[in-house]
């Protein structure tokens, strides 16, 4: 089994560390995995995403052109990804941000209020925490919530690990939303 | 009831790759105007450097040709060799005219090729991500000074203009910058400038532009704008440095 | 004073707010809105201030910004 | 708990650097290989080792030299137009053999190009970009695992043959992050009799590359220059295989490209096609002898390249001297499909 | 009277460049091609052409670059070390397709080496030194004569495939003089409708190598490229046989070595000992068909090189796949030696 | 009765390759005496340039390292900086430090590496036979300005010292020459202030010497040495730049 | 027929002019020549050479290493070449110049007082005329004077033709030797 | 006044007669002889009057002359 996965959002928004937290987690629970971030002359400072592969075998290849999963952060990271995902793939987007309505009838389309998730539990930029939970309860065998959470605290810096504690109230709230 | 500000000829209408608040948007607005006020749009040939103005010549009505890393003024002393009679610009910033293209920058305009070097000053490499640009300022924490430029081991910034100055040939060495509307305003009459005394055939000329990279400076506009003034000019003082071939005295 | 309106081209803007602070006059403010890139644009919200003084079009990095002046 | 670490190829080199004892990094900026120097930046003044960027590609392979010379393991790393700079100092130090690492992570091409990952590169790697009869041993690794391991092989190897070594990686391998097992720090560095530091005691020592009287004495270097390459060739060579056993039709790939070709076996041999690979990790020494006698009997040769074709000429000269050599590749930072490789295979069974 | 002169090689590559129309010279003084700045410097001036001596070999190319963006014909020089410098340079005019004429007076290598003649760099200048798939037309030159003939045929096929042409010569050839005719002036110079020279009257053109977006652009343009490089291929290939016919030996060599192999067949025939040579002058592309067909039915193949083994590669892809190859070959700046080449010969037979 | 005079030690015994009346010769020499006196010798390591002295290490007792055209003071760089402890010295001609090694020059001046660059200023490029330099006199004839150098078309001769006076770190900048005894003298003083500061760990020094080509100028060694004091040094003033890091005014 | 030549002399004595003179001359007689100065990092400014190759068919090598005939106006070049000069080859040497004895007895050697009779025609450089005439009387089968006369003409640059009348004089003064 | 003599080593001499020039008191001047590479060199034709200033072997380029000094 092979999961395909972009991450997309702004620049701030954590999506790589996102894509990180889940890659680690699901590396602890025995996969194989792969993150890369796309990089390069971009609009510079505009959109930023990763592709994430989640597998039993050995990745071919670590850039994701036609998810099977993509969770978006902001409009034009919907606008971009939404016509790549795969048919009868999911899409995961926040609504806090996204005023535009996804358009596609041939996969999962799923919006949850991310940003307001993580300002409730008192963070302004924990949005990516919230969709990670829910994504582990909607696809458990990618990672469970439990991995997530020890990847964290293995994916931030010291500097930042004072955040765990939030962090890990947002994911389990995004868990808690399936 | 009239429009007194629009966007001008010379410039392509579209949207560039800049980041939010990216000082060479200015300028290139600021050298689009000039072009059109000279009627030089269709005389000109633009070089781009290797740098995050590397599509420069997809935002500029003019003939363009990219040059690798550094190079800008030698590829635009080899355009200007065959077209003498045209205006040809190296616009670059201080990765690819500080560093890497030192010995073309200082060549060039020992020569006194007659052409116009736009130096954008950004005190960082933009377009590789942020690291430390011979501009970098004392402390600074950039990708690759990740403790702070560290002056006694790295060196100071360099000030391009005073090196420049110490040449005979060049004709025109000024430093500007956009981080204000006053400083803006001050930019484009040098850049005019510069671009009238290529026209006229009277040589080299090197206008230095005090630019915002908020980006990389990990700031939001604004404040990329008021770290130039508050930071950057002090060490970069705004002056004409030489006029005509004369060196301006403090 | 001479008077006039600043008119914004929504798509071109990149929501720098440079021009917020190049406004002589205070006038412009970021817009809730956002434009279909995500992005919020300025908004004159007291064009009678206005004195076509074309600093925020002047400041704009994006073209984004052009000045109407009343005669 | 498992050992694994999740991260970037690009960062994994740079740690695998500091464990194989490099105390010294001297480098420019370009994608898609800047997290090296980043991390060298961090990491060095850590361990009481230098990280210096340079003011260019060129100086920086100078500095190599100089720190090389001077007894440091020391590394740069850059990107193909970075690397095309860099052949005049490699000639150079290959000239005056001087051993360091130099990281290609490869991106597309030619000219400014793009900065996708690419293996338009080979050629320059392994025929030699600079001038003259010299050589470099240069590493194609596949994953982040390989990238950090041979990191260390690379070290061990140039002082070993006083050598430059290069890894010839691309922008995919150095972006992306993967699980991996660090490598163990190397304890004990080699002795280097040779190094330049002052003639307290001893007579005087020169390194240079210039050989000018007699007349032959250049060739008389180049002889013994030779003698180190055959030796290399002759014990260095490195390769795997992958269900190469029983294939009928063997696809020769390296390093990016070869993760491709794994998936196409997979899919081929569901269908029943005995499909399987042969993947040299030492681009030079190429196993020439070790694919000739692979390639014996299969039906079709399939070399798989992120580039028009330049490493399949080493194919031509080995397997091709039996079998039939097809190629397929893509350049400009493209990937090779899947699909296309099962295709091509599934047209010669 | 017999229109034969005597010049110097480096002098010969001047005045014919001169005749082929070229009007810009750029380049960094280096032993051995020294004569042919100071040549130009005296002559363009006459022409109201322009000289330049640029601040480095690299400033050099660059502004080849310009110049021939701008249309000109243009060219530039350099021996071992300061083409290694060009490699970047040479890979971006590749990747613009802008066409020059770069002259090569290979000297003994690797690093500084020496300055007598070489073939060392028969592999940069073959599989291209720089970044990316790119190709680059080199003629190798066997005398004085050719050296002038093919610097006319470098910029005719230069402009016709917008690609850069390189002769690649020696240090012996190029200080040597020999009796020469001097080649026609070319009257008609192609047109250029590609060339920068402001946007008047037309919508603006840009010159460049990036391709960034859409992701596929740089490989369709690099698909480009190859049907150009293709087309040339095809096309363009150029050699020269010496009792080839009758042969049971086939000598291959080019330039400096070829003129030792001529004179070690002439040896051979006289005791008997059938002889002969296949001369590729394209060295890329490189004559595979031609070689593969002559050298069907030898006893064997013998590749001379002043190298330890460059193009040889070329003579195991071709006649290789027939015929037995050998190889010798002297490195450091050193001519093969006739009573070796003989002495290999008569081993065969 | 006693020797007052006589090759230092640290000078190879041997017959040089240098032409008859070169002033590479009188510089190694000084610089020879210099390493006896400081008893450097054997704490030494010389990078050698490529130019006609580029087998400076054939002469002098030290350690020595060739590096490639132009590249020397990044050579030296990376040997200091493992050899931190070390004396590096590194030895070049005009064509190159300030042609093809101008980048290397300004940077390693500008981070203040603690070597010791030695400029040997020629007017000329010796090895390659004679072509025109960055120093090359106006209408100086040469074998690639036959006509004479023209100024307005290649620029004025670079002054080194000048261009590198610009710059923060420096610790050292003098101009020397060559031409006479007394000259000599001074020349001999400058190096040793250099590799003393060095030693104490001050930092940059650079060191530039007018010599003669007689060979490549077409003339006899005497009317060098004349050429020199009456050509060159009126351009390329004979002064004190800078000691310990200060500034010197005139 | 191939005669292998070398000419030495130090910087000033127009080494390499005579040997071009002598490849115009014999290329004129339907010869192929070759003509290649010895370049390079030898004692700067010290003593010159060239290789002369003087043949019936196209030219291998145009690097003599072991000459057939070596002219040689000055000591240094005659204590360097003289040793090469193949068995039963010749030797020509300038005894203006060269107090020193040849030592080799199985060669023929043959002193020329070149700058004498140079001086003596009134030019105080043109030593290499006179061995120049010198060496075809010796090997006509070379080139002849009169080819040598014309090719003086055709090598000299246009403002050095004034000289050409006493650069004559002096190359059949030295033909005349013989 | 100081006394002394210069001692030129003939073979390392070049000829380039640098050291003529230097010389306060104009007692050097080139031999009619040669070296063994065909070079003239400096002899002293007045040694009484050589003050041993070391200025001929300062500007000596090839170390080719050592000064005795007489005490
Ligand atoms: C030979 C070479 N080296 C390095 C790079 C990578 N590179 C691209 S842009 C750049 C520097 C950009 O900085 P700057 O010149 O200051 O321009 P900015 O983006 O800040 O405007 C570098 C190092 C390259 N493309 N080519
Ligand atoms: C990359 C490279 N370019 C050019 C050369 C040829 N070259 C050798 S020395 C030299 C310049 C010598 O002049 P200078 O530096 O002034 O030293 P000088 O001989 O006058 O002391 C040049 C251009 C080279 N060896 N390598
Ligand atoms: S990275 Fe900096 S220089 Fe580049 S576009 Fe963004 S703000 Fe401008
Ligand atoms: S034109 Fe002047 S006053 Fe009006 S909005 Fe713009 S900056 Fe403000
Ligand atoms: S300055 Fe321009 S881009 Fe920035 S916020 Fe104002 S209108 Fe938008
Ligand atoms: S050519 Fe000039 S610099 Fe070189 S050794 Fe001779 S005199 Fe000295
Ligand atoms: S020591 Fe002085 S006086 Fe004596 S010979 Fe030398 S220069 Fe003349
Ligand atoms: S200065 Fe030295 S080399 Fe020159 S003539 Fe005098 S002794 Fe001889
Ligand atoms: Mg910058
Ligand atoms: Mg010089």
């Amino acid at each position: 089994m092979t999961n395909e996965i972009i991450f997309a959002g702004f620049g701030g928004q954590g999506v790589l560390l996102a894509g990180k937290i889940l890659c680690i987690a699901a590396m602890r629970e025995g996969k194989y995995v792969s993150h890369i971030p796309s990089y390069g002359a971009e609009m510079r400072g505009g959109t930023a995403n990763c592709s994430v592969v989640i597998s039993d075998e050995d990745i071919a290849s670590p850039v994701v052109e036609r998810p099977d999963i993509c969770i978006v952060l902001n409009t034009p990271s919907l606008l971009k990804f939404e016509p790549k995902i795969k048919k009868d793939g999911i899409l995961i987007y926040n609504t806090s941000l996204i005023n535009v309505k996804p358009k596609r009838d041939d996969i999962n389309i799923m919006g949850i209020d991310a940003n307001s998730i993580s300002e409730k539990n008192g963070s302004s930029r924990a949005a990516n925490m919230a969709v990670l939970g829910f994504l582990s309860a909607l696809k458990p065998e990618l990672s469970s919530v439990e991995s997530l959470i020890v990847a964290l605290d293995e994916a931030v810096s010291e500097r930042n690990k004072k955040f765990n504690p939030i962090n890990i109230a947002i994911m389990k709230e995004g868990f808690s939303l399936k | 009831m009239c429009k007194i500000y629009s966007y001008p000829e010379s410039l392509v209408d579209t949207k560039t790759h800049y980041c939010a608040g990216c000082g060479h948007g200015i300028v290139h607005k600021l050298l689009a105007e000039c072009l059109d006020e000279l009627e030089l749009r269709e005389d000109t040939i633009l070089v781009a450097p290797v740098g995050c103005s590397v599509l420069a010549y997809n935002y500029l009505k003019v003939d363009g040709l990219e040059a690798a890393h550094g190079r800008a003024p030698a590829v635009a002393t080899g355009i200007k060799r065959v077209n003498k009679d045209k205006i040809v610009i190296s616009y670059q910033g201080d990765g690819d005219l500080l560093a890497i293209g030192t010995g073309e920058t200082i060549h060039a305009a020992n020569r006194g090729e007659n052409i116009t070097v736009i130096f954008i000053n950004n005190a960082i490499y933009g377009m590789t991500g942020g690291q430390m640009a011979p501009t970098t300022m004392e402390n600074q924490v950039t990708k690759t000074s990740p403790y702070g430029r560290d002056v006694s081991d790295v060196g100071y910034p360099i000030r391009a203009c005073e090196l420049i100055n110490t040449l005979e040939n060049p004709v025109y060495i000024e430093r500007c910058s956009v981080h204000d509307v006053k400083n803006i305003n001050r930019t484009k009459k040098a850049l005019k400038k510069a671009l009238q005394y290529q026209k006229d055939g009277k040589g080299y000329s090197f206008v230095e532009v005090l630019s915002m990279c908020p980006t990389n400076w990990g700031v939001k506009p604004q404040a990329g704008a008021d770290w130039v003034r508050d930071v950057m000019v002090p060490y970069y003082p705004l002056k004409l440095f030489r006029d005509n071939k004369e060196k301006i005295n403090d | 004073m001479a008077k006039g309106k600043p008119v914004i081209n929504i798509e071109k803007c990149k929501g720098c707010e440079l021009c917020i602070g190049a406004c002589p006059k205070k006038i412009l403010k970021m817009s809730d809105e956002t434009n279909s890139q995500g992005v919020h644009y300025p908004v004159c919200f007291d064009e009678d201030s206005c004195i076509a003084c074309t600093f925020c079009a002047t400041m704009c990095p994006d073209a984004a910004i052009e000045i109407i002046k009343y005669n | 708990m498992d050992k694994k670490i999740l991260m970037k190829g690009n960062e994994a080199i740079g740690e695998a650097a500091i464990l194989a004892g490099c105390t010294h990094y001297f480098g420019y900026p370009i994608t898609p290989q800047n997290e090296i120097p980043a991390y060298m930046s961090k990491r060095l003044p850590q361990i009481g080792g230098c990280f210096l960027q340079a003011e260019s590609e060129i100086a920086a392979i100078s500095m190599v030299m100089g720190a090389s010379a001077s007894g440091a393991r020391v590394m740069t790393s850059s990107s193909s137009p970075g690397i095309a700079l860099k052949q005049e100092g490699i000639s150079y130090m290959s000239g005056a053999q001087l051993p360091a690492v130099v990281v290609n992570m490869q991106r597309g091409g030619p000219g400014l190009g793009n900065i996708a990952g690419s293996q338009g590169d080979y050629f320059q790697a392994t025929r030699g970009g600079g001038n003259g009869d010299y050589r470099t041993i240069v590493f194609g690794p596949g994953n982040v695992q390989e990238l950090a391991d041979y990191t260390i092989k690379a070290f061990e190897l140039a002082d070993k043959y006083r050598m430059v070594s290069m890894i010839l990686g691309d922008g995919f391998l150095g972006q992306m992050a993967e699980g991996f097992v660090l490598p163990d720090k190397v304890e004990r560095l080699p002795e280097k009799p040779w190094a330049l530091n002052g003639a307290k005691g001893r007579a005087p020592r020169t390194i240079a590359s210039l050989k000018l009287k007699p007349d032959e004495l250049l060739e008389q270097h180049n002889l013994d220059l030779k003698k180190v390459y055959d030796e290399v060739s002759e014990k260095e060579t490195i390769f795997d295989t992958y269900m190469a056993d029983d294939a009928e039709v063997l696809i020769v790939a390296y390093g990016t490209s070869s993760r491709v070709c794994r998936k196409a076996i997979r899919v081929l041999r569901e269908s029943g096609i005995k499909a399987g690979m042969f993947r040299p990790i030492t681009l030079w020494p190429y196993p020439y002898k070790d694919l000739t006698d692979i390639s014996k009997g299969m039906k079709k040769v399939l070399a798989v390249e992120m580039s028009h074709g330049q490493m399949v000429e080493d194919v031509y000269m080995s397997a091709g001297r039996f079998v039939d050599v097809d190629f397929y590749g893509r350049a400009g930072g493209m990937l090779p499909k899947v699909e296309t490789i099962i295709e091509k295979v599934k047209s010669y069974v």
